[in-house]
């Protein structure tokens, strides 16, 4: 089967990369713990190193760990800052909205009709199922202390956590909040894969495998690019391995979400009737609704990410929109010269494309650096879509892979380009010094979230293709998941 | 009584509706289809798949006539729906046996 | 007639609660000229009460009585908070998106393709008239002086409303905002109602009976709850009768709308067809957008009613995720077990659900508290409309007594058992010391509103009835209210 | 033909308010230049003029010139207020949020179905086009420096913005996101035009059309209005030859559109089967759920354009609450009492009317006022939309003229009329001293609009139509220009 | 064998499956369709601009019945889809020729 | 001439016009109809009230032939639609009197 070929390939292309990171966490053992136990108040990574650039906000774009925070708390209580905290608030709904119903819709319009409330489905599940799990354990493995891949369960059912204390996040926002706000991405980050399996896969195993998921990729990857004490986070963990820089999310959420959605569509074969029926979008108003909500929302997400409202917060949303609008500018016009016409698809997946692409470099790339990221993306993953998926003949239903997985990792790499101390000090001398070697060091980065991904995926979802199944049967793909799963029509017949 | 049942193009719809009505025909039915015949569809393409829409909306319509009308609903539709495109459409006339008009039970010809 | 029993039945049932309420009437005339007049210096409620435990803010939930906070204006003038206030038109702007196009969208995709403009033309209805009507007198009526049950007109034509004055809603933002944030609550309140007597209600007839309903219902109850010297707020007034409390509406917005819609939706009977023909949603995608909506904007309606961007509100934030979240699984979960299949409206009803039982407790409990009122929620919400409903045979058309009648009522019992002051002190013996007793406080609270609500719709109900008629002629019902009463169908035909 | 008959009647009509222009203009040049070069501090104008009346926040809803803002910021330098910054951010999300997909639904619904996308593509086709274009140049000739009419090349690519200065827009926000907020206006004006020349015109034309228009009246029309060397810029520019005031774009904005609409649709003349074939909207429940998001967006609008969350930016809030709902209601009891229904599009049409009328006057005006504003605006727009369309002839697809022209047009003098220095202190002898004359002023600048907006666009559309023609072949017209001019269709067939 | 084509009033497709179930008929196919005739559509305003609706929607029942069970089918319909107000439709009878069940391939009365 | 009618399960419309395409059938008119027979429709749950949706979606495509021709049209339909299951549905054949192509004019076997 040239599908099973093509996951063999893939690993191995992906276990090409292992070997430094095998390497790199060998010698973590040693360093990691020091980290935990030792942390000398003037090895406090971010939260001092930043304060003489930016006085008012410590952390430039991530988390202060835990444990640094705290003492520096006793110093000087950061206070809870109302403007900052209003618009960490503002993000986190705005994010929750990029999913519901953002996503659903974009999602949602672009399935057949029979197929359209199973999207929906799957998307509501993801918030709810992971709500409580978030609660659970989820932000404990994510965020509370541990070593360099995954926290422990000190803050299991957000024991710890007050809202009238600062520093889990930054020092200027309630840990309550910053709680909530990473829930959000813990959210979409499952519910993007969704797209490419869209259509045929069961309910039960889809929630099966992104239960699963979510401990074998989304919290060690949150843990490590965004934990204080993080394998990969640059910004934060003077110890880290690789030291990377996610601004947003481009391998936490884009690129673990974006390749895992790809092996899994590969595992799970094609749609009945792939390449042979008609499969256009049911309805292209839905998918347009849903860009502009992905859009508005992905300012919670980017811009939400400098946890300030600050300039930091300010240069995301100002490369945000440029990258975006640059990148459906350039699919609109890729489509009209290749194609002889521009569509609303092609707009609308450009702009997604263009906000995949900059939300790693959001606030650490200046507004010049956007529009030529911007520029990239539209032209890259158009041609991921249009081209790629083709010549290699997998059925990404909904280009999940070739906008998330090929953007998130393009972005991940351009982030290292062009990212800027001047943009962003964090970045500098005065900072955490993560210029020198840096567009390897994303490089690296890059190359672990694939190897992880993928492997970590092709396990889960053959495990549940040999025990619960992946697919419905034949009848049910054919007439429809909405009514054989969900006893529902999108819409009245 | 006949049934004259023409396939029409879409937007003609309103010209063929005054031509039947100006010669003297009220009633009719109109249903919505897809036709597929000579008249090729377009192709769409959605991020680089390429979709062949072979069929093309088309609006059909019934009318049932008394035998000797038939003529008169033929050459009123094929004038009013006539583009000279291809695609232009089909009538065809078939018998309809009897009539009733449910709300006076009247039957046949004086049901239509 | 089986309606007219029920009708009785509910209200002598009603009835039963209220003994003890006319008692506390009766011996509140005495007591509350007192506060009005007197009100010295240091029994100034909640303001100072609270003002050690949570210096920032002196109210954690609730209007300061506007008479307590001039004179504290005074002393130190209370600046308007650039942060607070901006989060306060922020959740102000996300309410107003709860109703228009939130709930317009739920409840339209829940109605037949024919009623999907009656629906909304009823909810565009419900802003375009509150608003001047709020303007004119209702703000005065809700939040003016006034006795226990009313304001008065001191603010009629928003005369006296300073919008660079703080203090009417909380010491910290501006009155005008406070103004039209609590404008957005008399807004979707009555259009809540509209859901339990979609698709068979003449507009001029729904338009008449809220409009009525206002003065008889949203006003006083928004004094009573929420007014200084209102007869059950027990966080502002020390002399309520009531010492109960409602963070942001589960008697006055859910309980108040789900009681008078059943019934309104009784006397006003089944929809021809009932239970003999097909009244499936028409569009389920609608239902799922205007879910997403209703989450998202529900943050501006309970982190947005602590008045500020402080640690209440994000205790809120987080409760109300935790809670819509936890109720949208178990809804889901119940319908999967028990009949086969999890459904999209499973979810949305759950989520609906969370939300409005969290209401009145969203800044009053803990983290862990929420996770089991989300619990109570999707089970007891589900149980209403999957069994009561059926057993009850009233056509509650889309499940407004169900879920927000059941679920506000519930709420509103939980909040007085999770009530927790080192949550928010405001409960506490450092704050108003309203622990002692509360769960009792919380019933009198629930049945006084039944009985007023109840009694109230009632009333209006049968006077419109043989007055201007409630319902259409059967063929305009039959043939779908959007033609008939609009002149305009939902969708090109 | 009547058609250019009505052009040239216009035109004639346009010019007839020339020559007290003219005379201005002459003036000018004398003047202006003083204002670039010499600029001494005493004449610094709003910034320092309006500090005493509102000490927080000096510019009271325009920008502060950056020349003036400059020394100011040497002396005490202006902090990025977090709370402020907030409300900034968020505003500009919901002003994007208000075109993608606000305006793309609200238009979207009103046309026939074939054509929805054309509708929703040159929505898109805006944003994407715009922002890469505001980056080039558009931002700087809008707000960098220049002369009256016009601003120089001073912060091409952005140049020169710096995300931790403040005072390109206000003191206490980031020019970073005051940059980004104006580009969201950049976007909706020309995208409001779309709704006259819906269903006939080819997208290549409508993008070359905006892209000509923006350098021809947009940014000329920014730049007079609010730069602060602008010829119609009162509350700035002490020199203005014509001391108007626009609080959030009833010229810039929908004046601008408005005309250039209508002088558009005239040019390009009417559907095929205008006035006799069914052209009703093919969706009201989209058009709904626009009008929805319109709303909920115009808040950013609105009170972001006080740029600052502040007691001005609460006034703006509640001005437009009560214009929209007010004009809403009007308009639809219009209808309902002259034709007999009141309908759904009545309702949005009236609170986008009433969003209209207020956006000039948004935080000038009292609460009264904006109640009075809000029924001339349902009861004037509705007779320009159902009797002076019909008297007139011309085919404006969906209102944009007799909304936002006709709304534009009488809230810029109605702003005179009803603008009070006790709402906002700039108006007044402590400010800039506005009020004697000031409805004068306003018809000055509604004249010079009108003039301005239909030359310009009769010049760039005849220019058009003589080279790349305006209008698709008959047969694309006919078969819709979804599939003839985007390959797609709006739903599933 | 007969084809008995009713068109009638949407909201009576209920009733006349159930009297067509009554009697014995348990297959039938049915199709939304638009009718003009005597009864008038309505009129829609969209902001000054009138719209006359023509058209009203109407349900296509088609049933292909054994030549003796036509009378039965045509009983059955009328009956249940009368209410004696305009608009009530039609009912057509027209000849079918053979009929064959795709699953069975078994052929004319056995295959209806 | 005759009609050939022919009521299947959606998902078959592509395998039918190809099997139609191969014995020389072009053109076709297809609409979609709703079905009620043996095969039994679903049950949907909204919060607790059931429906029994008792129709499924179904196509019905319409060939009009020349006489001979019917038997190679009813095969290829029969063939191609066929999956065994109940619900597979049915071809009814009827006479058709005459044919007319709108664009040229042509009559019958010429219009088809
Ligand atoms: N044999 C047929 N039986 C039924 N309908 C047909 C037949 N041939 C054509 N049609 C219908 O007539 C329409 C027009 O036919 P087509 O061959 O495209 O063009 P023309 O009518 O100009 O010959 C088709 O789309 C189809 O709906
Ligand atoms: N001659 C006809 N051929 C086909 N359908 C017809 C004809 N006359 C009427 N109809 C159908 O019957 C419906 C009802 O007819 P109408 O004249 O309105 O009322 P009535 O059935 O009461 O006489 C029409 O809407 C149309 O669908
Ligand atoms: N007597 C009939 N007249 C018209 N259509 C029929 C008739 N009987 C069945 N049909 C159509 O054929 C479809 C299939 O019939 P059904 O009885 O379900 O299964 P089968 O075709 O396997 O016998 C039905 O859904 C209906 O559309």
């Amino acid at each position: 089967m040239s599908m099973k070929k093509f996951v063999l390939l893939l690993s191995a292309l992906a276990l090409s990369f292992a070997p430094p990171m095998a390497l790199a966490q060998e010698t973590t053992p040693a360093e990691t713990p020091a980290t935990e136990t030792a942390a000398p108040a003037e090895e406090t990574p971010a939260a001092d190193a930043a304060a003489p650039a930016e006085a008012e906000k410590p952390t430039a774009e991530a988390p202060a760990p835990a444990e640094a925070a705290a003492p520096a708390a006793e110093a000087a209580p950061a206070a809870l800052d109302s403007g900052h905290n209003a618009w960490q608030m503002t993000s986190t709904a705005l994010v929750l909205f990029m999913t519901l119903p953002g996503l659903a819709l974009f999602y949602g319009g672009l399935v057949r009709r029979k197929n359209v409330l199973s999207v929906m489905a799957q998307c509501l599940g993801c918030a709810c199922m992971i709500t409580p799990l978030w609660w659970l354990c989820g932000y404990s493995l994510s965020f509370s202390g541990g070593n360099a891949f995954i926290g422990d369960m000190g803050n299991a059912l957000l024991k710890g956590i007050d809202v009238n204390k600062t520093g889990a996040g930054s020092a200027l926002i309630s840990d309550g909040i910053w709680v909530i706000f990473q829930l959000t991405f813990a959210i979409i980050t499952p519910a993007l894969i969704v797209g490419a399996i869209a259509e045929r896969m069961k309910f039960s195993s889809v929630m099966l495998f992104i239960l699963v998921w979510m401990f074998a990729v989304y919290f060690p990857f949150a843990h490590m690019v965004w934990g204080g004490t993080g394998f990969m986070c640059g910004p934060l963990n003077k110890l880290a391995s690789i030291k990377a820089i996610d601004f947003a999310g481009g391998t936490v959420v884009h690129m673990t979400s974006g390749w895992s959605a790809l092996v899994l569509c590969l595992i799970l074969g094609k749609r009945i009737g792939f390449g042979r029926e008609q499969m256009t979008p049911h309805s292209m108003v839905l998918c347009m609704v849903g860009t502009g909500m992905l859009w508005v929302g992905w300012y919670g997400f980017n811009a939400g990410s400098a946890l300030a409202a600050d300039g930091i917060a300010v240069t995301a949303f100002v490369t945000t929109t440029l990258a975006a609008a640059t990148a459906g500018l350039v699919w609109a016009l890729a489509e009209w010269v290749l194609r002889g016409k521009p569509s609303v698809l092609g707009f609308c997946s450009g702009i997604v494309a263009g906000l995949v692409v900059i939300t790693p470099a959001a606030g650490f790339v200046g507004f010049t650096s956007s529009i030529i990221m911007g520029v990239f993306a539209g032209a890259v993953c158009f041609a991921a879509c249009a081209y790629l998926k083709k010549a290699l003949g997998y059925d990404d239903a909904l280009d999940t892979f070739g906008v998330h997985g090929v953007g998130g990792t393009m972005g991940a790499i351009l982030t290292g380009v062009f990212a800027d101390p001047k943009v962003n000090p964090l970045l500098g001398e005065g900072g955490m010094n993560l210029m020198p070697g840096l567009v390897m060091e994303q490089i690296k980065a890059v190359g672990l979230t694939i190897v992880w991904s993928v492997v970590a995926t092709a396990i889960i979802a053959y495990a549940i293709k040999f025990t619960l199944g992946l697919r419905p049967t034949q009848e049910v793909e054919q007439s429809g998941l909405d009514l054989a799963e969900h006893g529902e029509g999108g819409y009245e017949h | 009584m006949k049934k004259v049942e023409a396939i029409i193009k879409p937007f003609k719809l309103e010209d063929v509706k005054e031509a039947l009505h100006e010669v003297g025909f009220e009633g009719m039915t109109v249903t919505e289809v897809k036709g597929f015949g000579r008249q090729k569809g377009h192709t769409e393409i959605y991020r680089g798949s390429e979709y062949t829409v072979d069929f093309l909306p088309k609006v059909k319509i019934e009318v049932v006539v008394a035998t000797e009308r038939v003529e008169a609903a033929l050459n009123a539709i094929v004038k009013a729906a006539k583009t000279g495109k291809i695609g232009d459409g089909k009538v065809f006339v078939s018998p309809v046996e009897s009539a009733v008009r449910i709300r006076t039970s009247e039957k046949d010809e004086a049901a239509i």
